[in-house]
């Protein structure tokens, strides 16, 4: 692939199949982020039908996405902020695990807060980050790593989290060109910071873009192509959840995750229609039909353009 | 006489005491629903901001989660979370922070964590969140919860939150607030309730202040905003 | 002011006189942040027209715009990482300054990064921020307030920086809306940092938009109006720095520059003719000729438009 | 054999040594267009960032500064200076950086803080910049400067950044690399200087080489990039 100022550039597109497959490996500790926005399920399913083992998933929110693949036995460790369907109710399966006796899953648990901190120390080659929580909580008990730092500049003491380095970070974004320099708009959550924290960086996106409408909107870039391995194309590969300007939540899921995610036979059912029972995302993208998809289409709501001006 | 749920009087009594509020950390459900309602009422200023890094959001829906795209569209600005919870949070720029909870003691400190032995718990709740941080961070905490002997305890199984900042606890009989010495206090009790059903629904002798109100009725325009505008569709109200 | 949701903003458009006169105080701490792009010099030649004393002035490059307010006599004290006339030479009057015996001028310095560092923690509320830098030079002992902190996670020792709380930042930016809500694209430099830290914040604009211009592109937000003290709209207010898509930097001024501050009888002429002797910026925007801002006009480089989606 | 100048040898003797660089932290001046020469050359896959923010940064004129507005149209990523600094210099994934210096001495260590004592210095210079940070971080230093025995020196008047990363200096007279036990080591001298002359150009005894090269004549293909793309109006390079 030649550029237009004649230098070859990367092009790191690939199957959904072959990303997982090179780059994630079982015992890796991985992140697959987004706040309720831009979840990785089409990576999460595909995880799951290459059948990995002992993953420590790292997340703020688990979110349905872990869930599942908690129920279907790729996770050994979990490393999280907040455990909850959100706006529902409980991670049932997650839950199953963790309130088995012996449990069948260790958890390692920070405050929101405290995650996008490890992430950005992660980021920024920091062995640790500073701030403010947990002062008089049960949670630096309950979680030996959250430790007390003292300020050089006064008396006063705060707390400080580890640096996260997952081995992986795979992060849903609207657009990305081949070599992967990729665009979010809409919620960021923490993904800049997982990624640049990774080792390695799997991006999957809704649309792929030539370059130039990468680098016509340069302050729009969360990550450059230089940290990504592997680009992947799969539209509504965050469904259920969203991608701002392509499509809704799909609220209904989320709803009915509820009623399946009580018991684990109906899980493992749904695995295997919905998860192993198809080959890839486009397969359950048609197998979930074109009309619940166009129900979720917004209408649009333009940014607008603004000019950075050519200056020769 | 309005006809009305308890949950529509947890939110109304919310609403009110968001009387001249600026800058709101916003929950979903209840709390949302509160927020939304103080801003078309008492609160015209209000700003909403969600954790999920959105601040001046001005949602066209309910939103469905804390992190709904409805929230997004029309903000005033959306940010990283490390932007989000370090610069306006930890930075200090938020008047009022909803938590929930799952037990709540005397001093409003809060769990969130776990009912039982950390270890081995014998219900997993989700954890922090964001509460840990908000507790100690916002200048003052409003909770929303129902109360019962189970959730209102003498001893908490597990501290996530602090509650030297919390000024409100709203629940289905009352509303107490934080005296000075930290103790809730009871201060008012829902129409329907009183002093002694709210004393029989929770795990210690409560501080009643020396004359206890009466919760006022939500009015017919607030039952009206919520029940046409806010949760037409009852999810979380009815 | 009535807003499409009911609400009554705040009209914070202020003239740059007001603003100045009500908002910096003799003694401040003063922070007019931009690197490179968006210096805002409007409002540091309002600040010698005022006769603003004791300033201590904050900036990673104190640029033409310090070394224009050392020589009027505005400043006490230099909090800086990099002193000199970007791809010029030196910054003569604050080398004067400081070369004189006894030094008529303190310095205290940091790096770029620190500086960026001490903003930083200032707008996270955090005692300190650390960071990888310093280690075997001579810069701690220069500066004792650069100082060295443990790792609590490992032996490793790194730097800490302290917060900085500017009393005022001056942020320049392309455009906001009456209430204060400001956008920038291009280089963002710690702009957002410096303002998020301080106690007070002036806006200075090259166009002053209607709310639902920011609104369409949330993203695009770098203050909201909440930090925002007051907005003042001066076209041409960055010269002879840039704004881009707007004009360029006049680099004839710097080189110009140059020549007219080695000499402290030549700095005073000029500070009487462009600064005091002009009652706004329109007067030295005026004064300086059309034909001038038109030679700094870039040609058009549309960033293009994402859709955000209407979800009702 | 071509006519050219001092500068020019410098940039085109930086450029042949980016030869297979990823990613580069740019100077402005002669390091600018050293790396420009390198991405047309040697490097083609050569990234440019600015420490003003800017990640794969495609100029379209040379840059008058280090945050010229030409650097952020059509580039790659725009972010602020944290990030910048935070997440790819010391987040490990500069390879290169350049450095300038009033005094180096032979271990690599720079001062381009004070001539003199700090308190009372008889020059005070421009201060480190990004250079303390960018001298610990990125993988390897290249310093490009003229030599004489004022500005290599045997002892530094203020240590503003570390040498340990430093690989490569070029100077108007010749080449240096940094051997095994971190000292300077003279390896080419550039046409028209020899070995003596520039034994005579420094504060030391420098390490030399067994045998050292003569540096290769800028080619014609280098000059013509140089002269017609990359600084037309020779502002850095006569």
């Amino acid at each position: 692939m030649v550029r237009d100022d004649g230098a070859v550039a990367d092009n790191k597109v690939a199957s959904m199949h072959d990303a997982i497959s090179e780059l994630v490996r079982d015992g890796d500790a991985v992140a697959i982020e987004g706040f309720t926005h831009l979840i990785g399920f089409a990576a999460g399913h595909e995880i799951i039908r290459q059948r990995k083992r002992d993953l420590t998933l790292c997340r703020l929110t688990p979110d349905l996405v872990y869930d599942q693949m908690v129920a279907a036995g790729v996770c050994r460790k979990l490393v999280f902020s907040w455990l909850g369907n959100p706006g529902v109710g409980s991670l049932h399966a997650i839950r199953r695990a963790s309130e088995a006796s012996p449990p069948q899953l260790e958890l390692e648990e920070y405050s929101h807060f405290g995650m996008v901190c490890r992430y950005t120390a992660g980021a920024m080659n920091l062995p640790f980050f500073p701030l403010r929580s947990y002062e008089g909580t049960d949670l630096p008990r309950a979680n030996p790593l959250i430790r007390p730092i003292q300020s050089p500049y006064s008396e006063e003491r705060i707390y400080a989290v580890p640096a996260l380095k997952p081995d992986v970070a795979i992060i849903h974004a609207q657009r990305a060109d081949a070599a992967g320099d990729t665009q979010v708009w809409g919620l960021l959550g923490c993904q800049k910071e997982a990624a640049f924290a990774a080792d390695r960086v799997i991006v999957v996106v809704e649309e792929l873009v030539d370059e130039s409408v990468i680098r016509a909107d340069p302050n729009r870039t969360i990550l450059p192509g230089l940290i990504v391995d592997a680009v992947v194309l799969e539209p509504f590969g965050a469904h259920p959840s969203y991608a701002q300007g392509y499509y809704d939540r799909d609220n209904a899921f989320y709803l009915d995750w509820d009623v399946i995610s009580r018991d684990a036979e109906s899980v493992d059912r749904w695995l295997d229609e919905w998860v192993i029972g198809v080959a890839d995302r486009s397969e359950y993208v048609a197998k979930m039909g074109d009309a619940r998809f166009l129900a979720l289409r917004p209408t649009p709501a333009p940014s607008g353009s603004v000019d950075y001006g050519e200056y020769r | 006489m309005n006809d009305f749920s308890a949950s529509e009087m947890m939110i109304v009594a919310a609403a009110r005491e968001l009387s001249g509020t600026r800058v709101c950390f916003v929950g979903v459900g209840l709390p949302n629903i509160a927020v939304n309602l103080a801003k078309r009422t008492v609160a015209p200023g209000l700003e909403l901001v969600y954790e999920a890094g959105v601040f001046g959001a001005r949602p066209a829906r309910l939103p469905l989660s804390i992190g709904d795209p409805t929230i997004v569209t029309g903000a005033t600005a959306v940010t990283s979370m490390l932007e989000l919870f370090g610069y306006y949070l930890q930075g200090g720029l938020i008047d009022v922070g909803f938590l929930g909870a799952a037990q709540i003691d005397s001093r409003g400190d809060i769990n969130t964590t776990v009912i039982g032995q950390y270890e081995t718990p014998t219900t997993r709740l989700p954890g922090s969140g964001g509460a840990c941080e908000i507790a100690q961070n916002a200048k003052s905490i409003f909770v929303i919860m129902r109360q019962s002997p189970r959730s209102f305890v003498e001893r908490l199984d597990f501290k996530t939150s602090v509650g030297d900042r919390v000024r409100v606890v709203v629940t289905d009989l009352g509303i107490y607030h934080r005296d000075d010495d930290g103790e809730l206090r009871l201060g008012s009790v829902h129409p329907g309730a009183d002093v002694e059903r709210v004393r029989a629904s929770m795990g210690w002798e409560p501080r009643v202040a020396p004359s206890v109100a009466q919760t006022p009725d939500p009015s017919a325009d607030e039952l009206r905003l919520i029940r046409e505008e806010l949760d037409p569709q009852g999810v979380y109200t009815r």
